[in-house]
């Protein structure tokens, strides 16, 4: 990683009202957990079905989307990455300490508020707030490997991430079984399935594989996308 | 007597143009006609015409099944399996997509390009420039959820059921479509005109709508069936752009509700009429706030 | 400074069936060399190629006999000025220049950006962000930006697209001073007259090939060596004229008020013959001009030869 | 009447003051307009346009106060922007109706125009491809056309040679100067290149720090000096050594020779002294003053 790549993408993603908007949706997720504790009270199948709907399936992946594809995308757009590609660094190290941002941005704003949420609403019982956390903390990370890969690659990649997160994970995946399997969130949803002690939550995937899958995606999105850096062309106008 | 000449060189130079300026109004008029057909990709490439086309086909799709099932089965129900007003909310995702494609091609595609300097170059004001874009914009979104609305009368027409009492239906539907329309184009627009770039634009919009969709259903859901309180339940949703307006067609147009909960009494009403209005009054606001600051050169 | 040098060794680049750069050899030393051509002539796609932004499609790049493409070590020798605007907005200049530097793995890039800062007169609006500067400040900074490291070699895109006359002056000052200083310095631009002042040795390209090499006004001679059409006003233009006809240099002698134009085969033997025959003649010569001296006719002269 | 006109024209900003006291009048014809980088040149043709508010001072467009009848003037005026303006994915026909329409044409006019006027820039079969193709040359006649398809009475172009290589740039001055002599549209354009300016200009006018530095026709600019360049195939230096015996003082510039033109005497004396020498005279002219003097800087060929 690199100080002052991290530093300058921090300050690029988050500089000035972006910080504010992204934080607001978190405090929304907050404001609604506290007011669902305050409704509903004491509830665990609310809290994971909220917690299921609301942050695993649509914050935590469009967060990972905005954020992932927001600390290189615009730089590889208007030519601005050209400042940190003719220094002395590696291109991976480059990748890695944009991922590094990226997964802290995302597991700051949409992670961390779902594990706070997970406790306002069960406490720390049956470790349900654990599990979801968990699962928000590792998809954050893959979501953000994933998409920032993606932009990498190709100059739309917010529109095929949404169409990733959107149609694939959400749509195909509520209605084709198989697409199940390659999904983030069914991924992650296996961990909160095994962390928790109750049965609230129930992932098609098992443990392993999703263990095994979601290190193989991050690693591997991390290292092409590095790969992908070192042969990033950037043309003239030409 | 000269001869007549039997050949001629006509001056093909530069010619002075002394026919109409039709000024500001018939301008703003214009690019309200090119911006609505823009949104269906008229005047525009054929890749551009692909999704709106689409979207208006998929839209129009369970309309057509809906009209098939009423002319089959109108003898046993003796009406439309689905009301007309509860049809936009059914379809929400199709129009959060045309929306999420649209309002950015409106305007981010200007910013993007820069082309904005050359409309306030000309006779137009800016707030001639929101005007026909947001109009546009709203017709568009209009259109679209007046399609199949108009597929399902006509089956229901076929099918015999009573004329009187489905025009008077139909009616209010399309006010209430109008009322959908115009919100959410506004919503749509204000997002779009924040950001020159299209994909931003299209996540942000998807993002704002769906999320606070699923969360305030979510919500209303958990609070009206676990907890009993269906007050409560109506009042979270004004804080979703979808559940908004369906509560406004609720009360106001006495529409059946697609909302896990409708407004709480009239006092409920009343005030889900005011959102309403204000939603819209802010985003006209905003995006003229927006277009007074873009700079010119 | 010890002396960098970049090598270009037979080196295409197409994009799809379009090529961009065709078959090109230079070797760019110390010095201010000027890259010369018409828009889309290549000059980018070369540029991009030195800069390891850009792998050639065929043959090679180097400094110092080190390949350029996929190797980041070469940037602690080259330091790059882009033709893209783009910087980062949100930065002040100085906060963009020391970020620079701080990149570079400089042992102390507060002091190098300080200098950096200096040596482009740029101190006085380092605390302003870089969003809100003039082109010409920009570019300063983009400069500012490439020298932090101090880099042997400087390799700059269009430099000075949209600067006002007196940015221009600035900036070749500058550039003359690091030419002198004996960095490897490279320039590219489409106009003539810039390079002319600038440069000692020029390369031309036109439609990606490399259509001229060497030292400048060995190659204006050239280009001017040829045909020429001339426009003469004296005080005996129709005794100029037939003098000029008698003798075999002049394919077209043309008098139409009191202006002479003449079109001459032999370019040398014209010029030189004009004076001699206007004195033996007792011709008082008042104009004596060169028309078709304009660019267009030098690259197209080029591309032909 | 001036088509232009400003009187004590100022314009602030927070951090600058971008026009100080601005008093101009622009003539029909084509006009310059010439000043550093920040020194006001895009604010006052925002002015102009009645898009940004004068801190004080007034001006006028056609007679036409630029605070009250912005949409009237902007019916009248033609403008191009110095940057990019151009959707990539429409082809100009089609971009260049739309704003015909947006200045007020209609349909018919539009399309006829639009047809007409990328005849008269130079835009053929190509006018059909989207715009994102094409080259720099090309996207200015665009941006050109787009400014000119509603017949307006003066066209503002913001740095039209701006990233033209010499080709496009000879191609676009000449464009300039027919927009005025064919079309009769007066022109202001801004230029950094001086000596373009002195070439398509009929007067001149030089903004520095926000305050009018001299306005006057271009002749009076570039009024001929009592100088004579002279180059020579070879051998300048026995040359210059001739005429210095003849009791001229030489000055030597790059490849030329300066020497004062006291009497016509020096023509001779300077033909004699080549014919002489059996060099080549590559040229021989009267030198000129530039408008780049004015800044007090020689410019060199930079702007020629």
């Amino acid at each position: 990683m690199n100080g002052t790549v991290v530093r300058l993408t921090y300050r690029a993603l988050l500089g000035g009202r972006r910080a504010w908007l992204l934080l607001l949706m978190s405090v929304v997720l907050l404001a609604m957990a506290v007011l669902l504790r305050l409704t509903v009270g004491v509830d665990h199948q609310v809290t994971a079905d909220f917690l299921g709907a609301v942050s695993v399936a649509a914050l935590v992946p469009l967060f990972g989307l905005i954020v992932g594809t927001g600390v290189i995308g615009p730089e590889i757009d208007d030519g601005s990455i050209v400042y940190l590609l003719s220094k002395p660094i590696s291109r991976p190290r480059i990748i890695l300490s944009k991922l590094a941002v990226a997964a802290t941005g995302t597991v700051l704003f949409a992670a961390v508020p779902t594990f706070v949420a997970g406790l306002v609403m069960s406490g720390t019982a049956d470790r349900i707030a654990l599990g979801f956390g968990v699962a928000a903390l590792v998809a954050s990370v893959a979501y953000s490997a994933i998409f920032l890969l993606l932009s990498v690659v190709t100059r739309h990649a917010v529109v095929y991430g949404l169409a990733y997160a959107l149609i694939w994970e959400g749509l195909l995946g509520s209605f084709v079984p198989g697409a199940r399997t390659l999904s983030v969130q069914q991924w992650s949803l296996s961990l909160t399935e095994a962390i928790t002690t109750r049965d609230l939550v129930s992932s098609d995937v098992r443990l392993a594989v999703a263990g095994v899958l979601l290190a193989v995606v991050i690693v591997g999105a991390t290292w092409y996308a590095g790969q992908r850096l070192r042969v990033l062309s950037l043309a003239g106008e030409e | 007597m000269t001869e007549q000449p039997s050949g001629v060189i006509h001056d093909i130079g530069y010619r002075k143009y002394d026919g109409p300026r039709l000024g500001r109004a018939r301008v703003t008029r214009a690019l309200y006609a090119h911006s609505l057909r823009g949104a269906y990709g008229l005047g525009r490439s054929a890749r551009a015409k692909v999704l709106p086309m689409l979207l208006l086909g998929v839209m129009a799709l369970p309309a057509f099944i809906i009209a098939v099932i009423t002319n089959v089965t109108s003898d046993i129900t003796g009406g439309l399996p689905l009301p007309y007003s509860r049809y936009v909310m059914v379809t929400m995702p199709i129009l959060a997509i045309f929306l999420a494609a649209q309002a950015p091609a409106s305007l981010s595609r200007d910013l993007r390009f820069k082309t904005v300097p050359l409309y306030f170059s000309r006779p137009m004001e800016r707030s001639d420039y929101v005007l026909a874009k947001y109009g546009a914009l709203a017709t568009a979104v209009f259109l679209l959820l007046t399609l199949p609305l108009l597929i399902m009368y006509v089956g229901a027409l076929l099918a015999e059921l009573p004329a009187g009492e489905q025009t008077g239906d139909l009616l209010l539907a399309l006010l209430g479509a109008a009322v959908f329309a115009v919100v959410f184009a506004g919503i749509g627009l204000v997002i779009a005109s924040l950001t020159p770039r299209r994909g931003f634009g299209v996540a942000a919009i998807i993002t704002v709508l769906a999320l606070s969709f699923a969360a305030v259903s979510a919500l209303q859901g958990i609070i009206r069936y676990e907890v009993g309180d269906a007050d409560l339940a109506g009042w979270l949703g004004l804080l979703s752009p979808a559940t908004l307006v369906d509560g406004f067609q609720t009360w106001v147009l006495d529409a059946s509700s697609s909302s896990v909960a409708p407004p709480p009494g009239a006092a409920g009403g009343v005030v889900y009429v005011l959102v309403t209005f204000a939603v819209i009054g802010a985003c006209w606001a905003l995006l003229n706030l927006r277009y007074r600051k873009v700079a010119v050169s | 400074m010890s002396p960098s040098v970049l090598s270009v060794d037979t080196v295409s680049r197409w994009y799809g069936n379009v090529v961009a750069v065709n078959d090109v050899t230079m070797t760019i030393g110390p010095g201010i060399t000027g890259l010369l051509g018409p828009n889309g002539a290549g000059k980018s796609t070369l540029i991009g190629m030195l800069a390891g932004f850009l792998a050639p499609s065929a043959g090679s790049v180097t400094l110092d006999g080190v390949t350029v493409w996929k190797n980041p070590d070469v940037y602690r020798t080259i330091g790059l000025v882009p033709e893209r605007e783009a910087a980062y907005d949100f930065l002040t200049g100085w906060q963009f220049v020391l970020a620079n530097a701080e990149l570079h793995g400089l042992s102390d890039p507060g002091a190098a950006a300080k200098r950096a800062l200096a040596t482009v007169e740029m101190e006085f609006a380092q605390g302003r962000k870089v969003g809100e500067y003039s082109k010409g400040m920009r570019q300063r900074v983009k400069m500012a930006s490439a020298l932090v490291h101090d880099p042997a070699v400087l390799l700059l895109d269009e430099p000075f697209n949209g600067m006002d006359p007196r940015q221009r002056l600035h900036l070749m000052d500058l550039l003359r001073q690091m030419g002198a200083d004996g960095r490897t310095v490279l320039f590219s631009s489409h106009i003539l007259e810039e390079v002319e002042q600038l440069a000692q040795q020029i390369e031309v390209m036109v439609a990606g090939r490399h259509a001229a090499s060497g030292d400048f006004r060995e190659i204006r001679r050239l280009m001017t060596d040829r045909p020429h059409q001339y426009v003469i006003r004296s005080s005996d233009d129709r005794g100029l004229a037939s003098a000029l006809i008698a003798d075999g240099s002049t394919a077209g002698v043309q008098l139409d008020d009191s202006v002479l134009s003449v079109e001459a085969v032999s370019f040398l033997r014209f010029t030189e013959l004009l004076p001699r025959v206007a004195r033996d003649a007792g011709i008082r010569l008042y104009e004596v001009s060169p028309t078709d001296e304009s660019l267009e006719s030098v690259f197209s002269y080029l591309v032909k030869s | 009447m001036p088509v232009i006109q400003t009187e004590e024209l100022t314009k602030r900003f927070p951090a600058t003051t971008a026009l100080d006291r601005l008093s101009i009048e622009v003539e029909p014809g084509v006009v310059g307009l010439v000043g550093a980088n920040g020194a006001g040149k895009s604010t006052l043709i925002k002015i102009l346009l009645g898009l940004s508010p004068a801190t004080s001072g007034r001006a006028s467009v056609f007679g036409l106060d630029v605070t009250e009848d912005g949409p009237q003037i902007r019916e009248r005026v033609g403008y191009m922007p110095e940057h990019d303006c151009l959707p990539g994915d429409v082809s100009a026909t089609e971009f260049v109706v739309h704003m015909a329409r947006m200045s007020g044409l209609p349909p018919d006019a539009a399309r006829e125009r639009t047809a007409d006027i990328l005849r008269h820039v130079g835009l053929y079969e190509e006018r059909y491809r989207p715009i994102g193709g094409y080259s720099t040359g090309m996207k200015q006649r665009v941006k050109l056309a787009q400014a000119l398809v509603h017949d307006p009475e003066i066209v503002m172009l913001d740095e039209p040679t701006n990233g033209l290589d010499p080709v496009g740039r000879d191609d676009m001055l000449l464009l300039i100067r027919r927009i005025w002599a064919e079309f009769g549209i007066t022109v202001l354009v801004t230029s950094h290149l001086l000596g373009e300016l002195e070439r398509i200009s009929d007067h001149v006018v030089v903004i520095d720090g926000g305050t009018l530095l001299r306005s006057s026709s271009t002749s009076e600019f570039t009024r001929t000096s009592q100088t004579l360049l002279i180059e020579v195939s070879a051998e300048a230096d026995a040359v210059a050594a001739t005429l210095t015996s003849a009791g001229l003082t030489v000055k030597r510039d790059g490849a030329q020779l300066v020497l004062p033109l006291d009497d016509d005497e020096v023509y001779d004396l300077v033909r004699d002294a080549v014919a002489a020498e059996g060099v080549g005279l590559i040229r021989l002219e009267q030198g000129r003053h530039h408008i780049s003097e004015i800044f007090g800087e020689d410019q060199g060929g930079v702007g020629r």
